[in-house]
C-alpha cells in the first residue's frame, strides 16, 4: 500500500557471492573489533572519578536557607501537592517571637519529610516552590540505604548546612538561560569541566 | 604375579562388573553409562595387547559416537519408571535360555582353540600397530574390507532415506 | 480527501436513525450507534469501496456512573489510511446489561483491546474467543477502572492521606 | 511483614490449551527468561524445536496508568508517560503535551516546536538503538550493542542538559518547553550529529551484510500486509511489511511538515525488514535533527498562555498576579474545557495515541493510551508459529515490545 | 586519569615468609569481587542497568559483568523496576531458587517502595516478600547510584561472617518472610 | 621402568597439568579483559592490579557457595556431569608436545606428557568423550532448557567431529604419522602445514570452535534462548568446573591447532639460534635454552589462538541450529573430502615433481 511519495525500500535480501562465503564479513567484523581493542577506553572509573552532571541535574533534595541562615520554606504545601509520588509531607507551624533569625516567613515547616524511596526526582517540587526553598542538588545523589527506616529524611538531613552551602550556577531556568548566553559569548568562564576523558 | 598381569586381572574384573551392571541397572541412562565404562576397560585390554590403534578407534567410534547416540535417543524418549513394560516370567525364562546358549557356544568354540604361547623371539612388537594393520587390511583382507565398506555405505544410504521421510513427502 | 460531511451523509443514508449524536470535536467525526448496529456499521465502513476504513486504531471503555441507563460507553476509533480519515464511534451500554458483540471477527487487533476493556470495566464482549482478564491477576474480584473503586493500594505503610488533604 | 497474600503464579493449565498430540512439550518462556527483556510470559507448545502454538500472558508490570491519570492534574501526567515507553520517553511526553494543548487550544511557538522535534527524534534514535542492538545481542553479537550504547549515553547527556534527567525526562510543559535549549545542549547535539554516523556504520558493518545475521533474520517471523493491518500494526513494524504509514507524514504535528525525510519500508515484514527499517529510520531521524538544529528559529520557547504555563520564577517572587497564576497552575485549578480529544504521535513503536476526555476538572475524566506494542504484540503467536525457538526469540526482540508500554 | 582504587590485602598477621588471614575475610573479599548479578529487570531501571553494563560505567570493573539469568548461579538479585502483584510470586520464586550466600538489591523507587505507582496492582516494595539488603533510590537511579549500591553489597559481603547464614538472626529474618 | 624415569615422567605430567590449569584459569580473566577492551571498557580492575586476582575471587566464591542439588535431579549423574567434563578436558593435554627435549645429566627428557605414536587419535578420542559431561549433566538436571542444551551439544559435537576428522586426514596423509611429536618435527623451521593446508586449516578451526561450544557455535549454552543451556541448574563449584572445562578445551584446541598447522615449537631461524646458543653455552645448557625458547614460541602461538577464540566470540553472531547442522554436514564435510582428494593428488603427483625439481 503506497500512502505517501516519500517511501523508500531499504531491505535488500539478495546476497552477493562474497557475502555468501561468510569469511569476508567476518574479517570486516574482526577488523572493527580489533580497532576498538586498541582504542582509548571511555570508562569512567566511577568512585574515584565523578562526572559533572550538568547545571540542571535533579539529584538529592535540599531545603535552602537565605544569606542570613534563615530557613526559606514557608510550608505553603505546593511542593507536596505537586509531587506525583506523594513523597513530601509537612506540618506547618507559626513562627514565635524570637525566632526571626531562624525562619524567614511567619509560617514555617515544623516537620518536613521526604520519603526518598518514593521520590522519583521529577523536579516538580522545585518548579512549584514559590519561595526558592526546595531544590534538587545537581552535584549529589541520595545515598543508598540498607534499612527501610532510614529512608524518610527529615529536616535534619534536608536543611542546608551553612558551613557547606550548596551553590549552583543558576537557580531558575531563566537564570540558567542568561548564564548560558553569557557563557556562549565567552563572558563567563567558571565552567566546570566534565570529568570524562 | 607381575604388574601387567595384576593389571589384567583388575581390568577384567572391572569389565565384567560393569558389563553385569549394564544388564542389572534399572535406569537406562545408567545402563548406557556402564556400557561406556565397559568399552573403556575393553580399550584397556587392547592396550595390554599392544593394539593401541584399535584401542583409540574403539573409544572414538564406540564410546565417542555410537554411545552418544544411544544416550541421545534415551534422553529423547525420556523413559519413566512407571512406563516400563512389565516383564513376564516367560520373557525372563526365554532371555535366560538364549543368553545361556550363546555362552555355551562361545565357550565351546574357545575351548578348542589353541592359543599360541608368548614367545619373545618370534614376537613382533609392531603387530598391533597401524602399519601392520594397514598392510593386513589392504593386502590380505582387501575383499572383505571393501565388501564391508559397501555394506556400510548401503546401510548409510538406507538410514538417510528412512530419516528423511516426513509428512507430506513420502519417498516410498 | 474524505470529509466528515460525506461520511456522515453516507452513514445516515445506510443506517438511518440507528446512527445519531453526530459531533465534530476537534475535527474528528464522532457518532453513536446501538450495540445491535455496531458490527454492521464497522463492517460497512471496512468493506466500503472508496472509504476503506480498514484500521481499528483503538477500542476502549468509559464509565459515566451518573448517566443512568447509559453508564458505560465503548469507544471505537477507526482509521482509513488511504484517505487519512479518522472516525470515532460510541456505543452506550447500561450497567444492568453490559453486553456488546465482539469485533474480533472484523479486526484481529480487537482481541486484546476487548480483553483489556473487560478487565478494566467488566464489559462483556459476546462471542469473544478468550474473554479473560489480561492485565490484572485472574483472581481479582472487581473491575478496577470503575470510578467507585479506589486507586490506592490498601497495604502501603509509608503514606498518610491526612497530610495531603486527598 | 508477610501479611499480603501471594497468589500462586499462573500458568495456563493443560486443559486451557488446545488439544495437542502427546509428544509436544511445553516450554515456559518467561517471565524471567533473559530474552523477554521486559516482562511477559510466552507459553510455547513445541514439537522438538518447532513451535506449534503459543500463548502469552502479560500484565506482569501492570501499573494502572489510566487509573492514576484520573487522579492527577494534567501537568503531573508526564511522570506517567515517561514510564510508558521508557526507551523514548520524550516522545510520550511531547505527545501528551500536544494532546493537552489541542484540548486547551494553545498554539505553541515555532522554536518550541523545533526543540520538541529535536528531542523526539533523538528519542527515536535511542529507541531504535536499543531495539536493533538488542536484536544483535539476541543473535549473539554483544559488542555492537555496547558500541551504540556509548552513543545513547551521549543522547542522555543531551537530555540531562535540557531537562536534568536521563531516562524519565519529564520534559516539556503544557505550552512549550520548561527551559530554552542551552548553548551546551546545542553544542552537544551538533557533536552528536557528527559522531553518531561512524558508530552506526560500524554496527551496520558488523551485522547488516553478515551472512550469519542475514540467515538468522531473513524470513523469520514474517507477517503479511493484510494481517499486519488487521492486527493493528503501526510504526516500524508495519512499515517493514511494506505499508508506508507514518503519523509524522500523514498527520504532521509540531512542524513535521517543515522537514524533509523519507519513510523506509521493507518487503515482507520479517525480522530483517524490521531491523533494516529501524536502521534507516535512525538515519532519517538524524537528518531531521540536523535540519532542526540548523534551522532553529529564534523566539520564545513557550506559548503566551499565562493561565496554563508557569510564570517565570522572578515574576513569582515579585508579582502578585504571577504568584496567583503559579498557585493555580500548581494546584491544578486551571480552567480546562470539557471535551474529548484524540491525538496521535509517531512513537518509537508506532502510533502512540492519547484519548483524553475532560469534564473541566483538574484531572482528566478518562485518559486512554493507545499503546502500539500492546496492540501488535498479540500477533506474536501467529508470527512465530512453525519456526524454531531461536527464531521466536528474534521475532520477539525485533518487534521491540516494551513492557511498560505493553502493560501500562 | 586518577589512580584506580585496588582492593587491599585483608588484615592478617604477616611475618617473615608467611601471611595469614582469617578465612572469613579472604572469602568475603573473594565474594565481594565476584558478585554475579541476576538482573531481574522489569522496566525503566533495567534500561539504566544496561547503561551500567555499558562502556561508560562498566560494572565489570567490580567483577560483576557476568549476568546469571539462572538463579542457581547468581549471588545478587537485582530487582529493577516495578513489581506488580502478578509478578510478586515470581520474584519470590527466583529468590528461593538462589543458593546461599545471596543478596538482594532493590533498584529504583518502584522496586523499593512502589514509587509513584501507589495503585491496586503494584506491590508496595519488594521487602514485603523477600528480605532486601540494599535499596537504591532514584527513578531510575543513575548508573553511578547503581554502582554505589553494588559497592554497598560488596561492603556487606566483606564484613559478613562466613557462616552468618546459619545464625539465628538470619533464620529469624527468613522465617518472618515465610521462607524456609 | 626405573624409578628416575618414573619420577621424571610424573614431574613432566604434573608440570603439564599445572600449566594447563593456570592458563585456563587466567583465560577466564583474559576473556573478561579482552571483552572489555574490545568493547571500549576497561574490564575487571579492582581485584588486584588489573583484576589479576579475579580468577581467585571467582574460585573462592564458588567454593564457598551453597552446594545445591535440585530435588528432582538425578543426584549421582548431576555430580558426575561436571566431573566428567573436567576429566576429559584435562586428559587431552597429556600428548601435546610443548617443546623438544631437555638434557639433564645425559638424559633426553621430551617436553611432552606421553609420547605416543597414536597421539592424534588419542586427542580425538578424548575430545569425543568431552560431550558426555555436558550430556549427562544436562540430562540429570531435569530441566527442559538443560536437556535442550545437552541435546544440542551432543548432536553438534558428533556432527563436527566428522568434518574435523576428515580435515585432519589431509595432514596425516602429508606427514604419514599419527604422532604429534613426529608431525611437529616435520614442520621444522618455517615449513608449517598451514602453507600446504589452508583449506584444511579453515575447516579445522571452524570445527574446533564448534567442539569448544564457542561463538558462533555456542548454541548449547546461548543465553538468550536457553538461559544457561546445560548448566542452567548448576551453581557453586560444579558450574565452575563446567566453565573451567570450557577454557581448558579452548587452550587444548589452540595448542593442537598450533601443533598441527603452525609448527608447534618451531620458528623461523631456529637452527641459527640453536647453533649460536650451543656454541655459546655448551651442548647441554645451550640445547636446553633453545628448547625453552621453542616452548615459549609454542605458548605464544597457542595463546594467540586463545585470544583469537575470544576475539571471534565478541565479534560475530551465532548460528541457528539447523544452519549449524547444514554448515557442518553440507558444507564442511564435502569441503574436507575435497581437501583430501586435492591433498592425495598433490602427494601422489606433485610431490615427486617438486622433489625432483628441488634436487
Amino acid at each position: 500500500m503506497q500512502l505517501t511519495n516519500r517511501s523508500k525500500q531499504v531491505s535488500n535480501k539478495q546476497m552477493t557471492l562474497a557475502e555468501r562465503a561468510y569469511l569476508p564479513a567476518i574479517a570486516t567484523g574482526l577488523a572493527i573489533t580489533i580497532k576498538h581493542f586498541f582504542a582509548k577506553k571511555v570508562t569512567i572509573q566511577y568512585p574515584e572519578v565523578k562526572r559533572y552532571l550538568g547545571p540542571v541535574f535533579r539529584g538529592r533534595h535540599i531545603l535552602k536557607r537565605d544569606a542570613e541562615g534563615r530557613e526559606r520554606c514557608t510550608a505553603c504545601g505546593l511542593c507536596a501537592v505537586a509531587c506525583p509520588a506523594e513523597a513530601i509531607s509537612m506540618v506547618a507551624s507559626e513562627r514565635q517571637k524570637g525566632e526571626e533569625n531562624l525562619y524567614r516567613e511567619e509560617k514555617y515547616a515544623a516537620v518536613y519529610e521526604v520519603n526518598m524511596l518514593r521520590c522519583i526526582f521529577c523536579g516538580l517540587c522545585e518548579e512549584a516552590c514559590p519561595k526558592q526553598a526546595v531544590y534538587l542538588r545537581h552535584d549529589e545523589f541520595v545515598p543508598v540505604f540498607t534499612e527501610r527506616d532510614q529512608v524518610i529524611w527529615g529536616k535534619d538531613l534536608l536543611v542546608e548546612d551553612m558551613n557547606n552551602r550548596y551553590t549552583r550556577e543558576a537557580w531558575t531556568k531563566e537564570e540558567a538561560h542568561v548564564l548560558d548566553a553569557k557563557r556562549a559569548n565567552g563572558e563567563a568562564t567558571n565552567v566546570v569541566p566534565r570529568a570524562i576523558p | 604375579m607381575n604388574s601387567v598381569v595384576s593389571f589384567f586381572y583388575f581390568l577384567s574384573f572391572l569389565t565384567i562388573l560393569s558389563a553385569v551392571m549394564v544388564v542389572v541397572s534399572r535406569n537406562p541412562i545408567h545402563s548406557v553409562l556402564y556400557l561406556i565404562l565397559t568399552f573403556f576397560t575393553l580399550s584397556g585390554h587392547y592396550i595390554l595387547l599392544n593394539a593401541q590403534f584399535l584401542a583409540a578407534v574403539n573409544i572414538i567410534v564406540y564410546a565417542g559416537a555410537i554411545m552418544v547416540l544411544f544416550l541421545f535417543v534415551i534422553m529423547f524418549l525420556n523413559m519413566k519408571q512407571d512406563q516400563e513394560e512389565s516383564k513376564t516370567n516367560l520373557t525372563k525364562i526365554a532371555a535366560t535360555i538364549v543368553g545361556g546358549t550363546v555362552f555355551v557356544i562361545l565357550f565351546g568354540a574357545y575351548r578348542k582353540t589353541a592359543i599360541e604361547p608368548f614367545n619373545p623371539q618370534t614376537y613382533d612388537s609392531q603387530i598391533g600397530m597401524i602399519e601392520s594393520l594397514g598392510h593386513m587390511l589392504f593386502r590380505e583382507y582387501l575383499l572383505p574390507f571393501e565388501l564391508a565398506s559397501i555394506l556400510l555405505l548401503v546401510a548409510m544410504v538406507g538410514a538417510v532415506l528412512l530419516g528423511k521421510r516426513e509428512i507430506g513427502e513420502r519417498h516410498f | 480527501m474524505l470529509t466528515n460531511q460525506e461520511v456522515a451523509e453516507g452513514l445516515l443514508e445506510k443506517f438511518g436513525d440507528q446512527v445519531f449524536g453526530f459531533e465534530e470535536p476537534y475535527g474528528l467525526l464522532t457518532l453513536s450507534t446501538t450495540r445491535e448496529d455496531i458490527l454492521p456499521l464497522m463492517e460497512f465502513l471496512k468493506d466500503h469501496k472508496t472509504w476503506q476504513v480498514i484500521f481499528l486504531t483503538d477500542l476502549t471503555g468509559v464509565q459515566y456512573p451518573d448517566n443512568k441507563g447509559q453508564e458505560f460507553v465503548v469507544v471505537y476509533h477507526l482509521h482509513s489510511f488511504v484517505h487519512n480519515f479518522r472516525i470515532r464511534i460510541k456505543v452506550a451500554l447500561s450497567e444492568a446489561d453490559l453486553h456488546i458483540p465482539t469485533a474480533t471477527g472484523l479486526f484481529a487487533s480487537a482481541n486484546w483491546m476487548e480483553r483489556e476493556t473487560y478487565d478494566f470495566f467488566g464489559i462483556l464482549f459476546d462471542g469473544h474467543p478468550n474473554l479473560r482478564r489480561i492485565l490484572n491477576i485472574e483472581e481479582m474480584d472487581y473491575f478496577p477502572m470503575r470510578k467507585e473503586y479506589p486507586m490506592e493500594d490498601a497495604t502501603r505503610e509509608d503514606k498518610i492521606d491526612a497530610l495531603f488533604g486527598r | 511483614m508477610a501479611d499480603i497474600e501471594l497468589l500462586p503464579h499462573n500458568v495456563p493449565s493443560q486443559s486451557e490449551l488446545p488439544e495437542l498430540v502427546e509428544e509436544l512439550t511445553t516450554l515456559n518462556l518467561g517471565p524471567t527468561h533473559p530474552a523477554t527483556h521486559g516482562i511477559f510470559q510466552n507459553v510455547l507448545k513445541m514439537d522438538g524445536e518447532k513451535i506449534v502454538s503459543g500463548e502469552q500472558t502479560i500484565g506482569y508490570i501492570h501499573r494502572a496508568f489510566e487509573k492514576i491519570a484520573e487522579r492527577r492534574p494534567f501537568y503531573q501526567i508526564t511522570t506517567l508517560t515517561d514510564r510508558m515507553n521508557y526507551c523514548s520517553s520524550p516522545i510520550n511526553n511531547m505527545g501528551w503535551h500536544m494532546t493537552v494543548e489541542k484540548l486547551l487550544g494553545i498554539e505553541v511557538p515555532k522554536r518550541a516546536q523545533y526543540i520538541r522535534v529535536l528531542m523526539m527524534e533523538l528519542a527515536r534514535i535511542t529507541d531504535h538503538i536499543i531495539c536493533n542492538s538488542i536484536l544483535g545481542v539476541d543473535t549473539g553479537a554483544f559488542t555492537g550493542f555496547l558500541y551504540v550504547m556509548q552513543k545513547r549515553e551521549e543522547v542522555y547527556e543531551i537530555y540531562e542538559e535540557v531537562c536534568g534527567a536521563r531516562l524519565t525526562t519529564n520534559m516539556g510543559r503544557v505550552g512549550g518547553m520548561e527551559r530554552d535549549l542551552s548553548s551546551t545542549a546545542i553544542r552537544k547535539i551538533k557533536e552528536f550529529i557528527k559522531s553518531f554516523p561512524p558508530v552506526l556504520r560500524e554496527l551496520e558493518k558488523l551485522l547488516n551484510r553478515n551472512r550469519i545475521f542475514m540467515d538468522r533474520t531473513i524470513n523469520v517471523g514474517p507477517i503479511s500486509q493484510e494481517r499486519a493491518l488487521s492486527y493493528g500494526f503501526t510504526g516500524p513494524n508495519l512499515r517493514a511489511a511494506g505499508i508506508d504509514y507514518d503519523v509524522r507524514v500523514m498527520n504532521p504535528y509540531s512542524s513535521y511538515e517543515d522537514f524533509d525525510f523519507e519513510v523506509p519500508i521493507g518487503q515482507n515484514g520479517d525480522t530483517f525488514d524490521r531491523y533494516m527499517v529501524r536502521n534507516e529510520e535512525m538515519w532519517q531521524s538524524l537528518k531531521i535533527v540536523e535540519q532542526a538544529i540548523n534551522n532553529l528559529p529564534e523566539g520564545p520557547y513557550y506559548a503566551d498562555a499565562p493561565e496554563f504555563y508557569l510564570p517565570p520564577k522572578q515574576e513569582v517572587y515579585k508579582n502578585m498576579e504571577a504568584l496567583i497564576y503559579h498557585f493555580k497552575i500548581v494546584m491544578g485549578e486551571i480552567d480546562a474545557p470539557a471535551g474529548e480529544v484524540y491525538h496521535a504521535v509517531e512513537g518509537g513503536n508506532g502510533e502512540l495515541g492519547f484519548y483524553l476526555i475532560s469534564d473541566g476538572g483538574r484531572a482528566p475524566y478518562r485518559l486512554h493510551f493507545r499503546r502500539p506494542s500492546f496492540i501488535y504484540y498479540q500477533a506474536y503467536p501467529e508470527m512465530c508459529k512453525g519456526s524454531s525457538l531461536s527464531d521466536a526469540i528474534l521475532t520477539m526482540s525485533s518487534m521491540n515490545v516494551i513492557a511498560g508500554e505493553l502493560d501500562a | 586519569m586518577k589512580e584506580v582504587k585496588i582492593v587491599g590485602a585483608p588484615d592478617g598477621h604477616s611475618g617473615a615468609g608467611f601471611f595469614a588471614t582469617s578465612l572469613d575475610q579472604a572469602i568475603g573479599l573473594a565474594r565481594s569481587y565476584s558478585l554475579w548479578p541476576l538482573p531481574f529487570a522489569t522496566s525503566c531501571c533495567g534500561i539504566e542497568f544496561m547503561a551500567t553494563m555499558g562502556a561508560h560505567y562498566d560494572i565489570s570493573r567490580f567483577g560483576s559483568e557476568r549476568p546469571s539469568f539462572s538463579p542457581r548461579q547468581a549471588d545478587l538479585l537485582m530487582v529493577m523496576g516495578t513489581i506488580a502483584k502478578k509478578m510478586a510470586p515470581v520474584v519470590k520464586q527466583v529468590y528461593l531458587q538462589m543458593a546461599e550466600p545471596r543478596w538482594v538489591m532493590a533498584v529504583g523507587a518502584c522496586a523499593s517502595s512502589g514509587g509513584i505507582f501507589d495503585t491496586y496492582s503494584v506491590l508496595q516494595g519488594i521487602d514485603r516478600i523477600i528480605p532486601v539488603d540494599v535499596y537504591v533510590p532514584g527513578c531510575p537511579p543513575r548508573p553511578e547510584q547503581i554502582i554505589d549500591g553494588l559497592m554497598q553489597i560488596q561492603y556487606l559481603a566483606q564484613n559478613e561472617s562466613l557462616r552468618r547464614r546459619n545464625t539465628d538472626e538470619y533464620q529469624e529474618l527468613l522465617t518472618s518472610y515465610n521462607i524456609q | 621402568m626405573d624409578l628416575t624415569e618414573f619420577l621424571v615422567k610424573t614431574a613432566t605430567i604434573f608440570a603439564v597439568f599445572v600449566a594447563t590449569l593456570v592458563i585456563a584459569m587466567y583465560s577466564t580473566w583474559a576473556e573478561r579483559k579482552v571483552a572489555g577492551f574490545i568493547q571500549d571498557r576497561s574490564g575487571p580492575n579492582r581485584a588486584g592490579w588489573g583484576g589479576l586476582l579475579q580468577p581467585l575471587a571467582d574460585a573462592g566464591k564458588m567454593f564457598f557457595k551453597e552446594d545445591f542439588i535440585p530435588a528432582l535431579a538425578n543426584k549421582w549423574l548431576f555430580i558426575a556431569g561436571p566431573s566428567l567434563a573436567m576429566l576429559t578436558a584435562m586428559l587431552a593435554s597429556a600428548v601435546i608436545p610443548f617443546g623438544s627435549t631437555i638434557r639433564v645429566a645425559g638424559h633426553e627428557v621430551p617436553l611432552q606428557g606421553v609420547e605416543s605414536n597414536i597421539g592424534i587419535l588419542y586427542v580425538f578420542g578424548v575430545v569425543a568423550l568431552g560431550v558426555y559431561g555436558i550430556m549427562v549433566g544436562g540430562w540429570a538436571s531435569n530441566n527442559k532448557f538443560s536437556l535442550l542444551g545437552a541435546i544440542r551439544a551432543a548432536s553438534q559435537n558428533i556432527s563436527y567431529e566428522v568434518a574435523m576428522g576428515l580435515s585432519l586426514i589431509a595432514i596425516l596423509m602429508m606427514s604419514s604419522s599419527l604422532s604429534l611429536g613426529e608431525i611437529v618435527s616435520q614442520q621444522h623451521g618455517m615449513n608449517w602445514n598451514i602453507f600446504y593446508q589452508p583449506l584444511g586449516f579453515i575447516i579445522f578451526i571452524t570445527c574446533s570452535f564448534a567442539e569448544c561450544n564457542r561463538v558462533p557455535f555456542d548454541l548449547p549454552e546461548c543465553e538468550t534462548e536457553l538461559v544457561g543451556g546445560y548448566h542452567t541448574e548448576y551453581g557453586s563449584m560444579k558450574l565452575g568446573f563446567y566453565l573451567f572445562a570450557e577454557y581448558i578445551n579452548m587452550f587444548i584446541s589452540s595448542a593442537i591447532i598450533s601443533v598441527l598447522y603452525f609448527g608447534g615449537y618451531n620458528y623461523p631461524g631456529m637452527d641459527f639460534v640453536y647453533n649460536q646458543l650451543v656454541n655459546a653455552l655448551g651442548t647441554e645448557t645451550g640445547h636446553n635454552i633453545a628448547t625453552l625458547i621453542g616452548t615459549a614460541v609454542f605458548f605464544g602461538k597457542a595463546l594467540f589462538f586463545v585470544f583469537f577464540y575470544m576475539w571471534v566470540r565478541w565479534t560475530i553472531p551465532r548460528f541457528r541450529y539447523d544452519q549449524l547442522m547444514n554448515l557442518g554436514w553440507k558444507k564442511l564435510i564435502p569441503l574436507a573430502i575435497l581437501n583430501i582428494l586435492i591433498t592425495g593428488a598433490a602427494v601422489l603427483f606433485l610431490k615427486p615433481v617438486i622433489t625432483a625439481w628441488l634436487n
